[in-house]
């Protein structure tokens, strides 16, 4: 099973999809299936082989270029793929020819970012995914949505420009792409470049990432999309982003200096998205907000994971929790109320995933997380994290105590793949799964 | 046997959320027994004492990476039959009080594992894992009262608790590198201590205890009165269940005397127990809603316990936990009454209540004795337990404790009056309701029969937590089955009995042999005024603002409550907050400024690194 | 035991202690003070005051009455609880007194509750309030004062006059409002 | 214990408890003479008590309002003679090793219960009324007592009334409590708190006749209020008893022997009658408190003055 079907599959999909107009969902819909299957076996070939490097065009590395699928990435393929599946089916009629395409692209890149073991086809597939967003968040074609969109991209393209130079300076010096040329050849770095680089591919993705202080468009952006965007751009590209930094941190430079910095800008970013979440009246922006804070939670999870095993778990764990809950709370956004069996359902589960319940995956991420902490002596973190979890909790009662009961319109797809969607984080919470997929090596990195 | 009982739960919990009202009660109940049934076999297979067996039945469950462990221990066994056979009461009670299955069973089915599960947990994290099911699944009961301050409060006070219990447990791991209770030992550091009192604050928010109570009187008047009867009854008790374990077992207390060496930092929670215990009495006598009222009075009932925990000597904590298996019993009992009357008369309010004993006199013989235990009324097993806490008191020198408990010990007369007169009592306002039905009548007196069996018996009660005290390193007192010897006194409830039978006789006597007749109600002394002029319409009911006169002079130190504080805090982060969200200024150059400083600053960070 | 063993016993202990509850709406209240303090000291014979009817053995009642306050009167005494017994103060309760062609007083009070004992006088002095009780005291010995009983035997016959004179004003009341209605 | 035992301390108890109603009947009537004499009247004889009960006892009809009102009945009898068979009378310890103070305490709030029950039963606006202003009296001046007690419990360290008058008369009247310093302050406060428990005035605000019609027992009559009263009668026997044995050492005198025995059972007799009087004097001269006065004097001044014992005493031990 060749991973590179993962990309390619969605990518020729999305350009025939204009060819046969009116059966553009339908094929979009088909080819999600079938990038699912693929994503599930390759998550299990994955799970019993350890990592899978493929190399494409057959030049060896450091010329050629090449996937590496590790443990992370393959997981995080089949939830990006599986969960685009579910949400697309949710997002039902609204789709047309055009959204679908869109969609795949969106899909094909964050697959693609996962899966590269390439610093510039990474950055390639940014571009894409980016691109594809921006679109979809606009395909609501309101004047919030533009305004969203607009924001959006200015950052977005930004921070490419910062990608690309950081990308640049490592090519100058090691005149090498792959990740893992890269890393073994670091310290043969002029040091100045290194750093300028890291500063550079931090910032640009960064922005993708959601991190403070570049995530000021993901508020509008995300309160102008649609529901099923703004869930597609919680469980695609933020995560896909996030994951580039935890493959470049961990893999290119896992550096003191980095860690401190990158554990303070998550515990700046959990604070902040926490607090400001607690004011929003709009739920979509109290979302955001809240996503942004969950973002800082799993940056900390990525800084601590230069030097501890358990944080890796963690990055595991937050992950897939935010990914299920908050799509499908986004999902849940479009209407103003839980109404019916289903949405109640949707609404509490999420709720208390998110808030990291037992036996929820985000309870894992989070206990994972603090005992890396608690091992780490940083007493100061635990504390700022129960902080912000209090605050969570209590921005979550109110929005459950506003919207619980209302009417809303939901067709009965969307409600039951929502709820699937819901159902996700606790599946993975009771699963061994991903525990013993943590527990595979990661990048064979140092440290852990 | 155990895990197998927790499966049939979690799948009855699973079953009931689709089927109708009956069956899902019929379900429950079932399910609910089954716990009651193990514990009760295991009893007549081993008798008390478990400790002595040596054998620990321990199962563990596979989850996540990590596994459960479970193990019936001696503490886990006294609390097990304290809150378990609340359950299969509640069941039956709502049988006929809900009307439609709307969800109250499989949650309230949940809250029995998760309970289970606490204590029976062998180590802190399946402890911590159940805990957390526990806030939720009650969260979830919480959230079927659709009322704002119960349900806001109630989840940000539980995540509050939980986070400080993770808190602790977090350091714990860190100091032994495990979790399994048996291999703990708290060290004598700054840590440690933290540790201890943050996760004794997290257990006291749920075993409401003075100044975290605050969401106790919201959730309490707000939710259905068979989960606020569970609630009371043995949610409580699990808080204190922990703090046991944190204090005793894991010699909490001991770490913090070595550590505190010139203040006893046992005597702080004393006083916040008998702080909590008076100030809630006073307030319970000026409430008007009967949940309300019964709240307060379960915070000041279960400061008690904390006095018992804080003093910590033998005769203390016997007493304490005497007092914890009593309390879960009568409150439960006067939950579901409350709940029964309502249920008849559609009222809460006592002004609006009256005279409902009258007509509903199995609900008010079941209340009678609940109260009597309450209110500590001699050979009653409430009495039994707070003679021990106030010897302890005595024996503690604890000057200050001592009186404070006693008088909220007759603060506790008033408010149960204010039930008795109010509600089933007075004026006869609803004279053409009937009995409460047949299955909540049997539920009140099913939960009333322990607390008849240790009346006669307070011996037995002592046999019963004796190998919990052994375990947590505390001796026993000498007793036999009626006589409870102290250093300062003792109390033998078989002469205060045979003595009673005694002084009966003329009382008897006097009543046999002179007969006397019935009247109605409304034959009553008005000053001479004739109610039947005004067709019965004369109020005669003294209920609105009872203690209005007292009220008036101590109602002034209870404004504006507790709760105003919360909430002043919780106003200041909604302006922080608002100060925050202000960065986001929603202009796009503004952002592009922020991602150029954030790329300059992590530079000059690498330089200046 | 039987009431009637007691009754030996019983009549001793209950002349003895005669607990009144007063009915004061006539003038005759004014004469109850210096009966009740340090001039004439009636509790040297067991006498006291009650508050309530129930705990009252004998009901005093002090001069006119109304048709209105009759009514109450008949409360009181049916809430007293036998043996009980009547002392009637002044002419008023006799005669109607000064009042006697007034349209709603009542003339007779023994038309209506059994009367063990009249005080003549117009207001009878305490002297004479003392000696009523006194009398009473000795009746009681006797057994004689059986008003209680009387009032059980021939109850239909007490009732009939009660409602007579309340039909009676509540006539009169119609006729007034037809009056006003004119 | 043996069965002969057995029935011995029953015949004795019992034996006790005729003597306490029949002392009690009769502290009513020299009670109401002693008043009497103070207004300058003659009063009634001393023996109007016993008159008054017989005649209750043998009224024709009683007026009951159900079973919840017959409670009141049976409770207020037999809880008060469960207290007095727990008190030590005059060195005869009676039951009391088998309790202590604090169940003597909570034994006099079981015929205060059953009487507010029955009181509640009657649906009389003044019995609930009356019932109120009961239990705030309670609350108002258990709270100096308690204090009192408390001293007396940490400076004997027994809560055991039995040892505490052992502990008093072990070299005769010179060691009663009442002559050492902090429990002279002590007794006086608990002496007020005796005059509320006897609802004496001015502290006689729950049966305020004048004002709710004898409050409580408005519709009591006949063999109820009879009850009532026998209740009364011995609740004072037992309230002065408990002064009694906490300050002036339960009036034993002497040990050993049918002399010692007799004697001890005479001083016991000559000081509750002195405490009653006493109380009784302050009532003839006081009017009536209300209720809120009651309770702020008993919380606010006795409290207060009763913790400075307490502390005296704390501080004395340690």
């Amino acid at each position: 099973m060749h991973p590179v079907l993962l990309i390619a599959i969605p990518l020729l999909v999305a350009f025939i999809i204009p060819l046969f107009k009116k059966y553009g969902p339908s094929i979009a819909l088909g080819a999600l299936a079938l990038n699912t299957g693929i994503s599930i076996a390759l998550f299990s070939v994955v799970y019993s082989t350890g990592t899978v490097h493929e190399i494409i065009a057959g030049f060896a590395p450091p010329i050629g270029i090449f996937l590496a699928v590790d443990s992370l990435s393959a997981l995080l393929a089949m939830i990006i793929n599986l969960f685009a599946l579910i949400n697309f089916m949710a997002i039902g009629k609204a789709s047309e020819y055009k959204f679908s395409m869109l969609y795949l692209l969106a899909v094909a890149g964050s697959t693609g970012i996962v899966i590269t073991g390439d610093i510039f086809n990474m950055f390639v597939f940014f571009e894409i995914t980016a691109v594809a967003s921006y679109a979809l968040v606009a395909s609501r074609k309101d004047k919030k949505s533009m305004e969203g969109a607009i924001k959006y991209m200015i950052l977005g393209s930004l921070g490419s420009i910062f990608i690309l130079i950081g990308i640049a300076l490592i090519y100058s010096q090691l005149k090498s792409l792959n990740i893992y040329d890269i890393a073994s050849r670091i310290s043969t770095m002029d040091a100045k470049i290194k750093w300028a680089s890291v500063a550079m591919l931090l910032t640009g993705i960064g922005v993708e990432a959601e991190i403070f202080p570049l995530n000021g468009w993901v508020p509008d952006a995300y309160q102008g999309a649609s529901g099923g965007v703004a869930s597609l751009l919680s469980f695609g590209p933020s995560k896909a982003a996030i994951y580039a930094i935890a493959r470049i941190m961990l893999v290119i430079f896992p550096l003191q200096k980095v860690y401190y910095l990158v554990l303070t800008i998550g515990v700046i970013t959990l604070l902040i998205g926490e607090l400001a979440a607690l004011k929003q009246e709009n739920v979509k922006r109290m979302l955001a907000y809240s996503s942004i804070g969950q973002m800082g939670l799993i940056t900390i999870a990525i800084a601590m994971g230069m030097n501890e095993k358990n944080a890796i778990l963690a990055i595991f764990f937050l992950m897939v929790s935010h990914a299920s809950s908050k799509a499908s709370l986004f999902l849940l956004s479009d209407s103003s109320g839980m109404g019916s069996a289903a949405t109640k359902y949707t609404g509490i589960v999420s709720v208390l995933g998110i808030v990291g319940m037992p036996p929820f995956a985000g309870f894992w991420g989070k206990w994972y997380l603090l005992m890396a902490a608690i091992n780490g002596n940083m007493l100061w973190v635990i504390v700022l994290i129960f902080f912000s979890g209090i605050v969570e909790a209590a921005y979550f009662a109110r929005y459950l105590h506003r919207y619980y009961g209302n009417e809303e319109s939901f067709s009965r797809l969307t409600k039951y793949s929502m709820a699937v969607l819901a159902t996700m984080s606790l599946i993975f919470g009771l699963l061994p799964l991903i525990y013993e997929m943590g527990l595979k090596t990661l990048f064979g990195m140092g440290g852990v | 046997m155990l895990d197998i009982i927790l499966a049939e739960i979690l799948v009855a919990a699973i079953i009931t959320f689709f089927v109708g009202r009956k069956l899902a009660a019929i379900i429950a109940m079932a399910v609910s027994i089954l716990p009651l049934i193990a514990l009760l076999d295991w009893a007549s297979l081993y008798g008390f004492n478990i400790i002595h067996l040596g054998i620990e039945k321990s199962i563990s469950i596979p989850i996540a990476g990590v596994s459960l462990n479970l193990a019936i221990t001696p503490l886990g066994w006294f609390f097990a039959l304290m809150i378990i056979p609340l359950f299969p009461a509640i069941m039956l009670f709502s049988y006929s009080f809900y009307k439609k299955n709307d969800g109250f069973y499989p949650f309230m089915l949940l809250a029995l594992l998760s309970s289970i599960g606490i204590i029976m947990a062998k180590d802190m994290l399946t402890f911590f894992l159940f805990w957390e099911m526990m806030s939720w699944s009650s969260f979830l009961l919480v959230y079927r009262s659709r009322d704002k301050e119960a349900v806001m409060s109630y989840f940000i006070f539980s995540s509050l608790s939980a986070f400080l219990i993770f808190l602790g447990i977090l350091i714990i791991y860190q100091q032994n590198a495990s979790l399994l209770l048996s291999s703990i030992n708290i060290e004598s550091n700054a840590y440690g201590v933290v540790a201890i009192i943050s996760l004794i604050a997290g257990f006291a928010i749920k075993s409401v205890l003075m100044p975290l109570h605050a969401w106790a009187p919201y959730v309490y008047s707000k939710s259905d009165e068979p989960f606020v009867a569970f609630l009371a009854g043995g949610l409580s008790k699990l808080g204190y269940y922990g703090m046991f374990l944190i204090l005793f077992i894991l010699a909490g207390a001991k770490v913090l005397e070595t550590y505190f060496t010139n203040l006893s930092p046992n005597y702080i929670l004393a006083v916040f127990g008998a702080l909590s215990a008076f100030i809630a009495t006073l307030i319970a006598f000026m409430q008007d809603d009967m949940r309300k009222l019964l709240a307060y009075s379960s915070i000041g009932q279960l400061g008690y316990i904390a006095i018992g925990f804080g003093i910590g000597t033998p005769l203390a904590v016997s007493g304490a936990l005497f007092q914890a298996f009593n309390h879960a019993f009568f409150k439960a009992v006067l939950f579901l009454a409350a709940g029964a009357v309502a249920y008849r008369t559609g009222k809460w309010k006592i002004s609006e209540l009256g005279g409902v004993g009258y007509r509903m006199p199995f609900t008010f013989m079941a209340t009678l004795f609940a109260i009597f235990t309450l209110a500590a009324i001699p050979i009653t097993s409430g009495f039994a337990a707070k003679w021990l806490l106030y010897e302890s008191a005595i024996d503690a020198k604890y000057i200050f404790v001592a009186p404070i408990m006693l008088i909220a010990g007759v603060g506790a007369f008033l408010y149960s009056f204010r039930i008795l007169y109010g509600v089933f009592l007075g004026e006869n306002r609803y004279p053409n309701i009937k009995e409460a039905p047949k299955s909540m009548v049997a539920a009140m007196f099913i939960l009333v029969m322990p607390l008849l069996i240790f009346l006669i018996f307070p011996g037995y009660m002592l046999d019963m937590m004796h190998d919990a005290l052994i375990s947590g390193n505390i001796a026993t007192l000498n007793h036999n089955a009626f006589v409870i010897e102290t250093s300062l006194a003792s109390y033998n409830t078989i002469a205060v009995i045979v003595a009673l039978m005694i002084a009966l006789i003329p009382a008897i006597l006097i009543y046999k042999t002179r007969k006397h007749r019935v009247v109605d109600f409304m034959d009553n002394y008005l000053a001479g005024e004739l109610p039947e002029l005004y067709d019965n319409k004369i109020s005669m009911h003294a209920a609105s603002r009872f203690y209005k006169p007292i009220e008036e002079i101590i109602g002034p130190y209870f404004e504006p409550g507790t709760m105003s504080y919360y909430m002043a805090i919780y106003r200041g982060l909604k302006a922080i907050s608002d100060a925050v969200r202000k960065i986001y200024t929603g202009k796009a150059g503004d952002y592009a400024i922020y991602v150029t400083l954030f790329l300059l600053i992590i530079m000059g960070w690498f330089i200046w690194m | 035991m039987r009431y009637e063993e007691w009754s030996g016993i019983a009549r001793k202990a209950s002349k003895r202690s005669l607990w009144m509850v007063h009915f004061c709406t006539g003038c005759g209240a004014i004469e109850m003070p210096p009966v009740m303090t340090s001039r004439y000291d009636m509790e040297r014979f067991g006498i006291a005051s009650m508050a309530t009817p129930r705990q009252a053995d004998v009901l005093l009642i002090t001069g006119y009455l109304t048709v209105k306050t009759l009514k109450r009167v008949v409360q009181v005494y049916e809430q007293m609880q036998s043996p009980k017994y009547v002392i009637a103060l002044g002419s008023c309760t006799m005669n109607g007194g000064m009042y006697w062609d007034s349209y709603n007083t009542i003339k007779r009070l023994d038309k209506y509750i059994p009367v063990d004992i009249y005080v003549a006088g117009c207001m009878p002095r305490p002297e004479g309030i003392m000696n009523a009780f006194l009398k009473l005291m000795k009746l009681i010995d006797e057994g004689k004062a059986r008003g209680w009983e009387r009032y059980k035997k021939y109850y239909e016959r007490y009732k009939k006059n009660q409602e007579m004179a309340f039909n009676f004003v509540k006539k009169e009341e119609k006729e007034e409002e037809k009056n006003e209605g004119d | 214990m043996d069965v002969s035992a057995i029935m011995i301390k029953s015949a004795v108890v019992i034996a006790y408890a005729f003597i306490g109603t029949f002392i009690g009947l009769l502290f009513l009537g020299v009670g109401r003479k002693i008043v009497a004499r103070v207004h300058n009247r003659v009063g009634p004889p001393f023996y109007q008590g016993f008159i008054d009960v017989a005649k209750l006892l043998s009224k024709k009809t009683n007026i009951s309002h159900g079973w919840i009102f017959d409670l009141a009945l049976l409770f207020s009898i037999s809880g008060i003679l469960l207290a007095f068979a727990f008190l030590p009378v005059g060195g005869i310890k009676l039951l009391s090793t088998d309790g202590d103070a604090f169940l003597v305490l909570y034994l006099l709030a079981i015929p205060a219960l059953g009487f507010a029950l029955g009181a509640g039963a009657s649906g009389n606006p003044n019995a609930g009324i009356g019932v109120m202003r009961a239990l705030v009296m309670m609350l108002s001046y258990e709270l100096p007592f308690v204090i009192t007690m408390i001293a007396l419990m940490i400076y004997y360290d027994t809560t055991s009334i039995a040892r505490i008058v052992e502990l008093q008369s072990v070299n005769g009247i010179s060691s009663w409590a009442i002559f050492i310093p902090p429990f002279m302050l002590a007794a006086a406060v608990a002496d007020m708190a005796l005059q509320g428990m006897l609802m004496e005035q001015p502290f006689d605000i729950p049966v305020a006749p004048h004002e709710i019609a004898s409050g409580p027992m408005v519709e009591f009559g006949g063999k109820y209020l009879g009850t009532l009263m026998l209740y009364k009668a011995i609740s004072i026997v037992v309230e002065t008893t408990l002064f009694v044995d906490f300050f002036l050492g339960g009036g034993v005198i002497m040990h050993g022997g049918i002399v010692a025995n007799i004697a001890n059972f005479i001083v016991w007799f000559v000081l509750i009658f002195i405490v009653f009087t006493l109380s009784l004097l302050i009532n003839t001269a006081f009017p009536r408190f209300r209720i809120e006065q009651a309770f702020t004097f008993y919380w606010k001044y006795e409290a207060i003055l009763a913790t400075v014992a307490l502390i005296w005493v704390y501080w004395m031990v340690i």
